[in-house]
């Protein structure tokens, strides 16, 4: 560097110097806006089909400039993450920060490299805007600042919880996952950006992101009160819902190059209601029962998750239950058709614990139609809820399908879980166990009972042979992904796109199942014809064929009377948007009318409990 | 002076002012809480004696729980290259009357500007502080603005209005049955 | 209620009266008042009026979130806004226990020597226009718009760059950044003498500058000036240097001094940093592509990220002085407190206030330039 | 006979101009006033510090006629750019109706429209449109050179159109803005300009230049007085 020597004046003629600036490049830049920078940060854009609405922009937003405006004529579908709201931008609070960008899920907003808007006193409504592909002034070409891997200001990968190795876990029925950690817990609930998405998705609309929030301040008691406002059943549903509220969840993306993980919501769930004690659960479900008794008496048919949610509703309301259960024990099919290793009893007895604790009864081993007649129940009660679930399976009916050694899979579950009623031992469920089976069908009930008999061959026998197939093609399938992963690392064998057409028998024993290949399982029009390419044929061989393709409800112990009173839609009971069915005095719930799932079913008692109470209100 | 001497200096400092506690934080910086009846001769050994010419800035913390505010005296010894930040805690009043505290600007003259500013923002009074009158809000009437206790997005709220917007776009997707759903102040976090 | 500055004051019984400068008057940086006694053209004492553009920005901050935080904070002193999102990074860092990867390091002193040339380039011009030469203030402000451009490139925006993060910075440099940046510190050094020949040795400004607003060393130490306006007293002080930050201890530079401590000495310590700031992003361009890594360390979701408890002090060099911010976390997911001391809090009030007396009229404003006075700092 | 400040003012309302080149000279005067733009730009806020570029060599607002200008007295455009602090509020509308008319405010950043980034601060003044009229705004925080000349451009073209007339509203519904400014300052808010006296002289009077906020200021309004002041030889 030069040093200075300011003593020094100089020639006369030093002015002259400046002579040499006529030559030089001038530095005026032409009239009109320059090209702005390749990530400039100018006014919005955003892909209003990649858009989810999940307002986290709104959010992040410092400046409060983020108006979510409701576009009717888009998507709103909550269940798969999507709403139709979109953000509209106050150019009169916007500073182009940016943060929007770097924290949008989807990376539907995005900056273009436009900056010049002027507008007159009286316009100034323009500084209001809802961008879109084209920007502000819908001439916009160039992107500017959007989001890479870099500037991606999300945690989009999950904690990762500790689970059983896959050798650990296949001869036995113990509990897969460890659940989270507390840290673990605070760090996956921090990842939420409370957009609400699973909320709108859940169908018993579980207040997801106040108990995440709770979590994450550390506050696991008040999570266990939220989630008791709308679920009897979270133990059980911290465990085997589900969890559409995942599937919906903003941070389930699959376009991003960094990949995106939803929150674990189900285990968050499960934490909380492991991390507080169970008689403090039982003071928070009985915060809320009310001190007034009405007189009114409920039976209800069916101790499964429909039956009690009701009943946990209905006893808080101050109306007397009395439920009815055929078998030994409550739970309905989460006890009965979940296995163990998903769902240990203990648990599930926490809940069933949680509602009798409220009042609740409970009248095991009692089938009505057989021990009790539902006229009977008419007579002494001032309403019936019929949950009695779906408890047998459909059949393929293809030929072979009526041998003694094809089974439904509901069936052999059941007595899976009856074993457990009376001995703890998990050796002998009752039926013999093949060397070798074959499930159909894709769904989590052909996992579970593939993977529960899987886990008895290796104790018996040693090793694992059972194969699941299934028609629909392996990214089809209904099944849960961790579920299929899971199968496959215990050794089941999945085998995707295959039609079963007959279950092959010699000298009267199963022998396996001829199957084809399926090109295609639905027509143009949407519906169910699968086409089979006849020249692939394949044979499983087995010695037990399970049939997993679906479940039905058993409705003989309604009487002929009463089935002839009711109305029915496609074998299934009629029944109103709240459960009432065309008898003033029977409303139905649960499986047995919305499909198996335990969240709908809780959803569904929710309904019923409702609507029940609103009808008993007017009469009184 | 370096950071040995001066450690060797803060020990003996603990002999000769009471209630002092000295926590080395790094290698330049010093936290060191002491009463409020000490702070004063504790700045004026460190100016005097340890070389801790500079003072960065005065802090001031409202800590409305306690009934407290902190003050915050930060102070560099050029020659010792080390940060002292002095923390001390004096009663809080309310709103509508001063907190008290003596100056130290005998003792350090850029005290003067951050105790002014304090005066201002948090209403405490330095006694023989040269400048004790308003100088930022000259024409603020308000409580002092950075207590805790003054709400200020609701003062905004209540003195401000917003900008009125009705696009034409806004206004069709209304005739539609849209129109605005969430607006930032319902999800403030 | 009218405002009290709009006319002259006289003073009843003496030949002394008051004179308002500001808060909009060419002579004064920004929008800040200056109220002088005067006898003649003689300053008799002067106080200043701030709080034109007090926004309570610390109010502001404890209101929003930590990450939001980082849009406001440059807007504390617009013409070097990068030491302002660097040093409130620092804090967060410093309380999370936070590593920035030694990536990031480099590209913060990338911007940080950058901002200061710009910063210092706009000086030059501001303080040339006040003793009536413009065509400095032209060249400082074309060339510091030839920063801009690269900072545009850098971070995608022009002045306000919210690039930096708590944890790093938010992208990594652009394919080619180093190159430009390069051609620039080349154009930059061809510019040194024409600089040199159109100010700084310029005998109209040298004689109109020098002894004026004289501070001495020992005055600078009692009223706290610092960063170049302490230098230009003959202290060899320099934050980077005596309490280094990020990767500045790896650097080689030198610390620019001069002793008269006048209006002179303070534009040309400023002249010489600006060409040390030319030597650091020699080195920086020289080392950055060997240094691989990510550019910033992950943080938690920036909606529910509490910072844990604590406070912290953290101080970097600003073009203007020492910048400090102080920061104090309850846990919560916003700051409880934070405390600016602006780099210029003293220059523009206290400082100038004692240089003024005795002056004459026609140098306060240079001598408010040549502090590099900048009136956010003091308001926030 | 009215009075601006103490300046008595020969006022003839109600007499309009009869000249039937009238409209062809206003043209012309709108012409030559779009091409000479004098810009007396309050530093209220961080926009400032992209005006020297736009002044200066680079950007070069001086090819379109636009200068700097340092007394409100002789400027056409009043820049407010940026957020106005409350203290600061005050001395924009001092200089404000100090500046002679036909005067244009441009409005720059987002601060003026609503709030800005200052949109919690209990010290800013939030919508500049209800203390002043605005003629221009524009967008950015802070907009670049390029979108500030811009701006000035569509100032030119609506001064040459005959259309920026933001001023008169001042004059027409002072009341209105009286009440703004007396909201934000207290009831004793007053300035040395007499604008309803100046609304006489331009023939803008309406109904809504008077009301109660124009009561409230004749109730304390006080005339200044010009401080003698001494100077030495």
């Amino acid at each position: 560097m030069k040093k200075i020597k300011y003593e020094d004046i100089g020639s006369i003629l030093n002015p002259l110097k400046n002579l040499q600036f006529f030559a030089r490049k001038p530095v005026t830049e032409p009239l009109g806006p320059r090209p702005a920078a390749e990530i400039y940060r100018g006014f919005h854009l955003n892909d209003m089909e990649k858009c989810i609405g999940c307002s986290t922009c709104q959010k992040i937003c410092d400046n409060a400039a983020i108006t979510m405006v409701k576009v009717p004529h888009l998507k709103n579908d909550p269940v798969n993450g999507i709403r139709n709201l979109r953000p509209a931008i106050d150019y009169g609070r916007c500073c182009w920060c940016a943060l929007c960008v770097d924290i949008c899920p989807v990376g539907a907003i995005e900056l273009s490299r436009e900056y010049v808007h002027t507008c007159n006193g009286d316009e100034v409504d323009s500084y209001f805007m809802l961008p879109q592909e084209k920007g502000m002034h819908g001439t916009v070409e160039e992107k500017g600042w959007t989001k890479t891997e870099t500037n991606d200001l999300l945690d989009r990968h999950r904690q990762k919880m500790g689970e059983m190795a896959p050798e650990e876990r296949v001869d036995n029925f113990d509990e897969i996952v460890d659940g989270f950690t507390p840290e673990q817990a605070v760090l996956e609930a921090s990842r939420c950006v409370q957009c609400g998405m699973c909320h709108d998705s859940c169908p018993t609309h579980m207040h997801a992101p106040e108990y995440i929030r709770a979590i994450w301040k550390g506050n696991v008691e008040e999570a266990v009160e939220w989630m008791y406002e709308t679920n009897p059943f979270s133990h059980v549903c911290g465990r085997v819902c589900t969890h559409r509220c995942e599937t919906a969840c903003s941070l389930n993306q699959t376009g991003l190059p960094q990949g995106s993980e939803p929150i674990a919501i189900r285990w968050l769930k499960r934490y909380a209601m492991d991390a507080v004690p169970h008689e403090r659960i039982k003071e928070i479900a009985a915060s809320k029962k009310s001190a007034t008794r009405t007189g009114k008496k409920i039976a209800i048919i069916g101790a499964g998750p429909a039956g009690l949610t009701a009943a946990f509703d209905l006893i808080k309301q101050g109306h007397e239950v009395q439920v009815f259960e055929a078998l030994a024990k409550a739970g309905g099919m989460t006890r009965y058709g979940i296995p163990y290793y998903r769902l240990p009893d203990d648990i599930l007895e926490r809940d069933v614990d949680v509602i009798l604790s409220m009042g609740v009864k409970i009248q095991y081993n009692t089938r009505i139609g057989k021990d009790i007649a539902m006229e009977q129940l008419h007579k002494d009660y001032d309403a019936v809820i019929l949950a009695i679930g779906l408890q047998s399976g459909r059949s393929t009916r293809i030929p072979g399908s009526d041998h003694k050694d094809v089974h439904s899979a509901v069936e052999l579950l059941r007595k899976i879980g009856s074993v457990r009623d009376d001995i703890k031992a998990e050796k002998d469920p009752g039926f013999e166990i093949p060397r070798s089976a074959v499930v159909i069908g894709g769904g989590n009930v052909a996992m579970d009972i593939g993977r529960s008999l899987a886990r008895y061959q290796k104790q018996q026998y040693g090793e694992v042979n059972m194969t699941i197939t299934a028609i629909d093609a392996m990214e089809n399938f209904p099944a849960d992904d961790v579920e299929i992963k899971e199968s496959l690392e215990e050794g089941i064998t999945i085998i995707p796109s295959r039609g079963p057409q007959e279950v092959m028998l010699e000298n009267g024993r199963v022998k396996g199942l001829r199957t084809w290949k399926v090109i295609s399982v639905f027509d143009d029009d949407g519906r169910f014809a699968p086409q089979y390419d006849e020249s692939d044929e394949q044979l499983f061989e087995a010695e037990m064929v399970i049939e997993a393709i679906g479940q039905m409800a058993e409705t003989d112990l309604l009487g002929e009377e009463l089935t002839e009173q009711l109305e029915w839609q496609r074998g299934r009971i009629k029944v109103t948007e709240d459960g009432a069915t065309s008898v003033d005095w029977l409303w139905s719930a649960g499986d047995c009318v919305n499909g198996p799932d335990v969240v709908h079913a809780v959803a569904d008692g929710h309904r019923v409990a409702e609507s029940i109470n609103e009808a008993l209100s007017v009469e009184r | 002076m370096n950071c040995e001497e001066i450690n060797l200096w803060l020990d003996t400092l603990l002999a000769e002012i009471e209630e002092i506690e000295v926590t080395r934080k790094s290698e330049r910086r010093v936290r060191v809480d002491v009463p409020a009846s000490s702070l004063p001769a504790l700045l004026e050994l460190l100016k005097g004696k340890a070389s801790y010419v500079h003072l960065s800035a005065i802090s001031c913390v409202d800590w409305p729980d306690d009934e407290e505010f902190e003050l915050v005296y930060h102070c560099w010894s050029y020659e010792a290259k080390s940060l002292l930040s002095a923390h001390t805690r004096i009663p809080r009043n309310s709103a509508q009357e001063f907190a008290h505290y003596v100056s130290v600007y005998d003792i350090y003259k850029p005290a003067a500007f951050f105790e002014r500013d304090i005066y201002e923002m948090y209403g405490i009074y330095f006694e023989s502080s040269p400048y004790m009158e308003k100088f930022i809000l000259t024409e603020w009437n308000g409580p002092p603005p950075m207590r805790k206790d003054f709400d200020a997005e609701q003062y905004v709220n209540d003195t401000f209005n917003w900008a009125d917007y009705h696009p034409q776009w806004l206004q069709e997707l209304e005739e539609d049955g849209g129109g605005i759903a969430v607006r930032p102040e319902d999800i403030r976090l | 209620m009218r405002p009290e500055n709009y006319q002259l004051v006289a003073l009843p019984n003496s030949d002394e009266y008051e004179l308002f400068i500001g808060p909009n008057h060419p002579g004064i940086e920004g929008n800040y008042a200056f109220k002088l006694k005067l006898d003649g053209d003689r300053v008799i004492s002067g106080k200043a009026d701030a709080g034109y553009l007090h926004r309570g920005f610390e109010k502001l901050m404890e209101g929003r979130l930590w990450i939001q935080n980082l849009a406001i904070v440059p807007r504390i002193c617009v013409p070097d806004p990068v030491p302002m999102e660097v040093v409130y990074s620092l804090t967060v860092e410093d309380i999370e226990k936070m590593e920035v990867p030694l990536r990031g390091q480099w590209i913060r002193v990338m911007q940080l020597e950058l901002s200061r040339i710009a910063s210092h380039l706009f000086t030059f011009g501001g303080h040339a226009a006040t003793t009536g030469m413009y065509t400095p203030s032209y060249w400082g402000v074309a060339d510091r718009d030839l920063a801009l451009d690269l900072f545009e490139e850098l971070t995608g925006g022009r002045v306000y760059h919210i690039y930096n993060i708590p944890g790093g910075v938010r992208r990594d440099i652009p394919n080619g950044f180093l190159d430009r940046l390069s051609d620039y510190l080349d154009y930059l050094e061809t510019r040194q003498n024409d600089y040199d020949n159109l100010l700084f040795t310029n005998q109209v400004f040298v004689k109109r500058a020098r002894n004026v607003g004289v501070i001495n060393q020992e005055q600078a130490l009692e009223w706290g000036v610092t960063g170049p306006n302490l230098r230009a007293t003959g202290l060899a002080f320099d934050v980077r240097r005596d309490d280094p930050y990020l990767i500045y201890n790896e650097l080689d530079f030198e610390i620019p001094t001069q002793t008269a401590g006048d209006c002179l000495a303070r534009i040309l310590v400023r002249r010489d940093e600006l060409f040390q700031s030319v030597r650091i992003l020699r080195q920086i361009i020289k080392h950055l592509p060997s240094v691989k890594g990510p550019v910033r360390a992950p943080i938690p979701n920036p909606l529910a990220w509490n910072v844990s408890m604590g406070e912290s002090y953290c101080r970097v060099e600003s073009s203007k002085g020492e910048l400090a911010y102080y920061t104090v976390s309850d846990g919560g997911p916003k700051p409880y407190r934070v405390h600016v001391r602006g780099a210029s809090s003293m220059h523009a009030v206290q400082v100038l206030e004692n240089m003024a007396v005795g002056q004459r009229i026609e140098d306060i404003a240079q001598i408010m330039f040549s502090l590099d006075a900048c009136p956010p700092e003091v308001d926030r | 006979m009215s009075k601006i400040g103490n300046i008595p003012v020969n006022a003839q309302a109600g007499k309009k101009r009869t000249n039937p080149l009238a409209g062809v000279f206003d043209e012309l005067v709108q012409f030559c006033q779009s091409r000479s733009m004098f810009m007396l730009h309050y530093c209220t806020g961080c926009g400032a510090i992209e005006l020297p570029p736009a002044m200066t060599s680079r950007f070069d607002m001086e090819r379109l006629g636009i200068q700097p200008m340092v007394t409100p007295r002789q400027a056409d455009i009043l820049l407010v750019t940026g957020y106005v602090s409350v203290k600061t509020l005050k001395r924009v509308i001092l200089t404000y109706e100090q500046m002679q008319s036909p005067k244009y405010v441009i409005g720059i950043c987002s601060c003026t429209v609503n709030g800005g980034m200052y949109w919690q601060s209990y010290a800013t003044a939030k919508v500049l449109n209800e203390y002043l009229p605005v003629d221009v705004y524009i967008a950015g925080c802070m907009p670049r050179p390029e979108a500030v000349i811009e701006g000035m451009r569509r100032l030119m073209r609506n001064i040459e159109e005959g259309k920026g007339h933001a001023w008169k509203d001042y004059f027409q519904r002072y009341d209105y803005y009286l009440g703004n400014q007396q909201h934000l300052f207290g009831d004793d808010w007053q300035t040395p300009t007499d604008i309803i006296g100046e609304a006489r002289h331009y023939g803008l009077e309406t109904e809504q230049t008077y009301g109660e906020h124009t009561r409230i200021l004749e109730q304390h309004q006080q005339p200044l007085e010009p401080h003698k002041m001494r100077i030495k030889f």
